[in-house]
């Protein structure tokens, strides 16, 4: 039973790893936010499989402050980028 | 010999599995921002949701049902306005661009 | 399963600080960052450290990542800069002293022990029943009390850089939309309420000052990035006794201790004092770390672009 | 007493940092009178009665953190009480000018801190506490030369903190693979561990050249300039005097008690000397062909930090133990003078550029006459640094001298001779200037008479140490928790 | 064992490209982070030992090392952004390079 959650842990973070070429590619700065976003919420489901998996339930807090915290970096993210800078990066999607 | 509990686990653990799969692709597969925000919270709040249930059938007591169901519900939160940030972003964006070239072209 | 675990894990936090320090654009090396904090907090749980994992979870989702973006945003433009030309020359040795130290790992005693066994063996005499507790409250109190020390000198820095005497960063507008606001009001008791529960939990389980004064540091910049003047409230007096208190109690119980001839920094056989040192830590860390955040000094500069690109 | 050492600069700095204007001052001075007694009292305390140790809350190692406390901690902790002392009232004066009002209020708060996180490295016991400790004092050190807020101090502060951070992690790294290796934190346990395996010379590795980093050994100093020459002059003066040391301080205690005969080669030991050699040419070559006033001292510094890591060679090599210790003695003596007549020259480098407004020593004229005591503390401090008789640097070197015959190490004779000369060369080229006569220049500023006098009691100390080099060899001879040739006394 | 040394391989992989970053890098964000990256190197290490202790517990002294490592590491990185957000402001870019004092208005 173990096995099988941590196996599907694995296969999280294999989610995780695929989705890495979004932010690899691009081609805005929105689209790396939202691979960051499904990021964090992959690695919570991924963190509840390992606390049970591994059955040290305390990890769940760590899945806890994940779901909480996540959209703070895409609060800055908006907050700084709409104000100062208006050009998007990549320039030659456009 | 597995439980019923533990049979209905794994098989809503696999759909929670299934979703981040089908979400993941269409992260990568999407062809555009929009479409992509789609995929992350449709996708990935089901499967996060799914396998919250899957283990709250082998979740030994209430405070952590509570705990696994406020996990859910904040990562709901999060991601929702998350994307509705997001989302708004892309949107002024696209205005004020059209505003710098508007006379032009 | 668990060693294909482990290999995935190790391969990609490989591949990713590889990328993060290769790629030519600042914003993904930001986002890649995040997410190699996602997989170090990954990495902790499998070793067995939620401690870590918490802690990892609290600074790299929030805090880390906000104070980057921060910085980013007050770059103009975020143009890719050419990497140098010496790569090689720099790669080679770095790849050199990566196969040294290698070699040198597989050295470690297959009979290690550590400390281990010693802290839980002296694990009843603190009144304490969480080991790493123990260890930071009492073993190493010292170690604590100058980390503290550390966080506060950071804010001193900080403000000696930016020539200011308060802390009072200038307020980000109110967000004109209602989503943001109803997020905060959402959020922020929560905040709250799992910083006191990680407080409480310290006690006996992984959790304790530093995480929780994480959460409600990142509670009191969810409050500014919303432009909510309720920091702006607070007098400067206080944000002051606030940031020093973790630091000040500390200092009080060193010297009390010299006070009772007893040893340095041995405090009372009491668990209020477990509990006095855990809220003040936790208030000063929270707002030492709000400080850090708010404390930018090109906040103004920013909002005067901003007023110009909307003109 | 060694706990009020750290106790009392805290305090203060949190003092400072709450009240506003001119009870900082008071409180600032306070506490470093305060310091400075508490310093001389543990001195003559370890002198008499030898080395003590605490053990942090009760625990004994390795599970506790322990204080240790010998002669070789008390000397850095005398040179820090005596600059501490006169930088503190120094900069009371300093910083009452009206340009620098507004640097006073960060200052105190963070230059106490320091005091007492150096402090606290003196008595460092535990390797893991040093890597707090270390953190410490490079947050405050580069916050302090970030002091004066102009571009060129920005840049030079965050370059000295990055590089010290990456020290910081190197040693960490390091700190890890010694509990790797041996399941333990204190230094003196970690020293009676006598396999040193190649985990330990990895160890030995990482720490060594994290710290050397920190201290601004010849490859890595080129953050010393800029850092030192564009802080203010109080705190180019701790930067200079006590900062570097106190990551020094750490080397010592790591190579001494840590991996003394276990770990530490022969061959490492030659390449630090020669590394040193080749710092004390550099950096005074580099200093004589400097402009600016503050940059030929701190180039300087450079050359003078080479000195003590001739230690290594000296000590690591095999020798008769009693030129061994003479070189040992010979080395840590080096660095008191120093640090004394650094803070000297330093402070004096402030007041003449305080009365002529410029840091440019060619427009440096007529101070001779205009400034007669701060020509000759600069005269003073430079004696000192050059190693005449009968100053601290004369004895230094001397002594230092006699050791590398003895040892046969020949090529590190050029060492002393050759930075005597180019260190005569460059103090020479500043007091030729400052007797230049030139009519055209003729006002000069005033310049407040503690300002003066404190930057003179720093260069007569750098002298006088001198006098009493007999205390300061049984200090570093018998007073020590370790003996040069291995093993632990108590 | 092996659990050990695939992390311990990890944490100087890790530390040996953070370093790189560090010195190969014009920009200072960029070498910040790096040093943030030597520093997850850094404690994984620590960690990988806390695991591979043989008593049942994990060893709980790298743990706190650990914990204090990271508020540390916060603290420094904290300072380093603000500095170099100084620097940028006033001298206009995010290098190491020295640019002469423009006379402030």
């Amino acid at each position: 039973m173990n096995t099988f959650f941590l196996g599907m842990a694995l296969f999280l973070v294999l989610n995780i790893l695929a989705g890495l070429w979004r932010v690899l590619k691009g081609p805005k700065q929105a689209d790396r936010m939202v691979a960051a976003q499904l990021f964090g919420t992959t690695g919570v489901a991924s963190l509840l499989l390992l606390a049970q998996a591994l059955e040290s339930p305390f990890i769940r807090n760590a899945a806890l402050l994940f779901a909480l915290l996540t959209v703070m970096a895409v609060l800055a993210f908006v907050r700084n980028t709409s104000y100062g800078v208006v050009e998007d990066n990549n320039d030659e999607h456009l | 010999m597995m439980s019923i509990y533990e049979i209905l686990s794994i098989l809503f653990c696999l759909i929670g599995g299934f979703f981040f799969l089908a979400g993941t692709l269409g992260l990568i597969r999407f062809p555009d921002t929009y479409c992509r925000l789609h995929a992350l919270t449709k996708a990935d709040n089901l499967g996060l949701g799914f396998i919250v249930i899957g283990l709250i059938f082998v979740s030994g007591s209430v405070p952590e049902v509570i705990k696994l169901s406020l996990i859910w519900f904040l990562a709901l939160v999060g991601s929702s306005s998350a994307c509705y940030f997001i989302g708004n972003h892309i949107h002024l964006l696209s205005k004020v661009r059209e505003n710098r070239n508007g006379p032009d072209i | 399963m668990g060693l294909i675990f482990d290999l995935i894990i190790g391969l990609s936090l490989a591949g990713v600080a590889w990328r993060i320090v290769r790629v030519r654009e600042h914003f993904q090396a930001i986002v890649l960052f995040i997410t190699f904090g996602l997989l170090l907090s990954l990495a902790w749980t499998r070793l067995k450290s939620p401690d870590i994992a918490i802690a990892e979870a609290a600074v790299g989702a929030g805090l880390a990542g906000v104070l980057l973006m921060d910085a980013l945003g007050t770059l103009s433009s975020t143009r890719n800069q050419p990497l140098p030309g010496r790569f090689l020359q720099l790669f080679i040795p770095c790849l050199f002293l990566a196969g040294l130290m290698a070699y040198t790992i597989l050295f470690i005693p297959a009979d290690f022990q550590g400390l281990g066994p010693m802290v839980s063996e002296a694990l009843p005499d603190t009144h304490l029943e969480y080991p790493v507790t123990a260890v930071l409250l009492d073993f190493r109190g010292y170690d604590t009390w100058l980390e503290l020390g550390v966080l506060l000198v950071a804010v001193l820095g900080v403000l000696c850089v930016r020539q200011a005497g308060t802390i009072k960063g200038s307020m980000l507008p109110a967000p004109a939309e209602p989503v943001g606001r109803w997020i905060i009001k959402l959020l922020l008791p929560l905040m709250v309420l799992i910083g006191g529960y990680l407080l409480w939990l310290g006690a006996f389980a992984p959790g304790g000052a530093f995480q929780a004064g994480v959460v409600l540091a990142s509670g009191g910049v969810m409050l500014w990035q919303a432009g909510h003047p309720s920091l702006a409230l607070l007098h400067h007096v206080w944000w002051k006794i606030l940031m020093i208190s973790g630091f000040v109690f500390f200092l009080i119980l060193a010297s009390s201790s010299l006070l009772y001839n007893q040893q340095f920094m041995t405090h009372p056989e009491a668990k209020m004092w477990i509990l006095g040192v855990e809220y003040a830590a936790t208030l000063s860390i929270a707002i030492c770390l709000i400080s850090l955040v708010l404390a930018s000094p090109a906040r103004n500069q920013g909002d005067q672009r901003a007023r110009k690109t909307e003109s | 007493m060694p706990e009020l050492l750290i106790l009392v600069p805290f305090t203060g700095a949190l003092l400072c940092f709450l009240f506003p204007g001119h009870i900082r001052d008071v409180i600032g001075l306070l506490c470093a009178v305060l310091t400075f007694v508490a310093s001389i009292i543990l001195t003559g305390n370890i002198y008499q009665n030898g080395p003590i140790r605490l053990n942090l809350g009760g625990w004994k190692e390795p599970l506790g953190i322990g204080m240790c406390v010998d002669g070789l901690s008390v000397l850095f902790i005398f040179l820090t009480g005596i600059v501490g002392l006169l930088v503190s009232l120094y900069s009371v004066s300093f910083f009452s000018k009206a340009n620098n009002q507004s640097l006073a209020k960060h200052f105190w708060p963070l230059w106490l801190f320091l005091w007492g996180s150096l402090n606290s490295i003196f008595f460092v016991s535990d390797i893991f506490n040093a890597y707090v400790v270390m953190e410490l004092i490079s947050i405050s050190a580069a916050a302090l030369a970030a002091l004066s807020g102009t571009n060129a101090s920005l840049i030079a502060a965050l370059r000295y903190f990055l590089l010290a951070m990456a020290g910081s992690m190197a040693f960490l790294l390091g700190v890890g693979f010694l509990y790797a290796q041996t399941g333990t934190l204190d230094m003196y346990l970690l020293g009676a561990v006598t396999d040193g395996g190649p985990l330990m010379a990895m160890a030995l590795g990482l720490m060594t050249v994290g710290l050397i980093m920190k201290t601004a050994l010849f490859p890595f100093h080129f953050w010393l300039p800029p850092a030192h020459g564009e802080a203010p002059a109080p705190v180019s003066a701790v930067l200079s005097a006590l900062v570097i040391k106190g990551s020094f301080y750490l080397l010592l205690r790591i190579w001494c008690t840590v991996f003394q005969d276990t770990t530490a080669s022969p061959q490492t030991a030659t390449l630090l000397g020669l590394l040193g050699l080749t710092g004390v040419i550099w950096g005074s070559y580099q200093a004589i062909i400097q402009n600016r006033l503050k940059l030929i001292i701190a180039y300087s510094s450079v050359g003078q930090v080479g000195y003590l890591f001739l230690l290594f060679p000296l000590v690591f090599i095999t020798l008769d133990p009693a030129w061994k210790i003479e070189a040992w003695t010979a080395c840590v003596f080096q660095t008191i003078s120093h640090g004394l007549a650094k803070a000297a020259l330093f402070l004096a480098a402030g007041n003449l550029i305080h009365a002529t407004g410029t840091e440019n020593l060619k427009s440096m004229r007529n101070i001779a006459d205009r400034l007669p005591m701060t020509t000759f503390t600069l005269a003073l401090a430079g004696v000192s640094l050059m190693g005449l008789p009968p100053s601290g640097g004369f004895v230094a070197k001397w002594m230092l001298l006699q050791s590398i015959l003895a040892s046969g190490q020949w090529w590190l004779a050029a060492a002393p001779i050759l930075g005597g000369l180019l260190t005569a060369a460059y103090i020479f080229r500043i007091l030729s200037q400052a007797f230049v006569s030139d009519d055209q220049i003729s006002c000069c500023g005033h310049v407040s008479f503690v300002m003066e006098k404190s930057a003179l009691l720093l260069a007569i100390f750098s002298i006088l140490i001198g006098f009493r080099s007999k205390e300061v060899i049984f200090l570093l001879s018998e007073q020590v928790y370790f003996v040069i040739q291995g093993g632990i006394i108590p | 064992m092996t659990t050990l040394l695939i992390y311990a391989f990890t944490s100087i992989i890790l530390f040996s490209i953070g370093l790189f970053g560090l010195v190969s890098h014009p920009n200072l964000i960029r070498k910040i982070v790096s040093l943030n990256i030597m520093g997850g190197g850094a404690f994984l290490f620590l960690i990988s030992l806390a695991y591979h202790g043989r008593s049942p517990d994990i060893d709980p002294v790298p743990q706190a090392m650990v914990l204090t490592g990271i508020v540390v590491t916060i603290s420094a990185t904290a300072f380093a952004l603000c500095l170099t957000r100084r620097i940028r402001e006033k001298t206009g870019q995010c290098l190491l390079e020295h640019c002469p004092d423009k006379p402030e208005t």
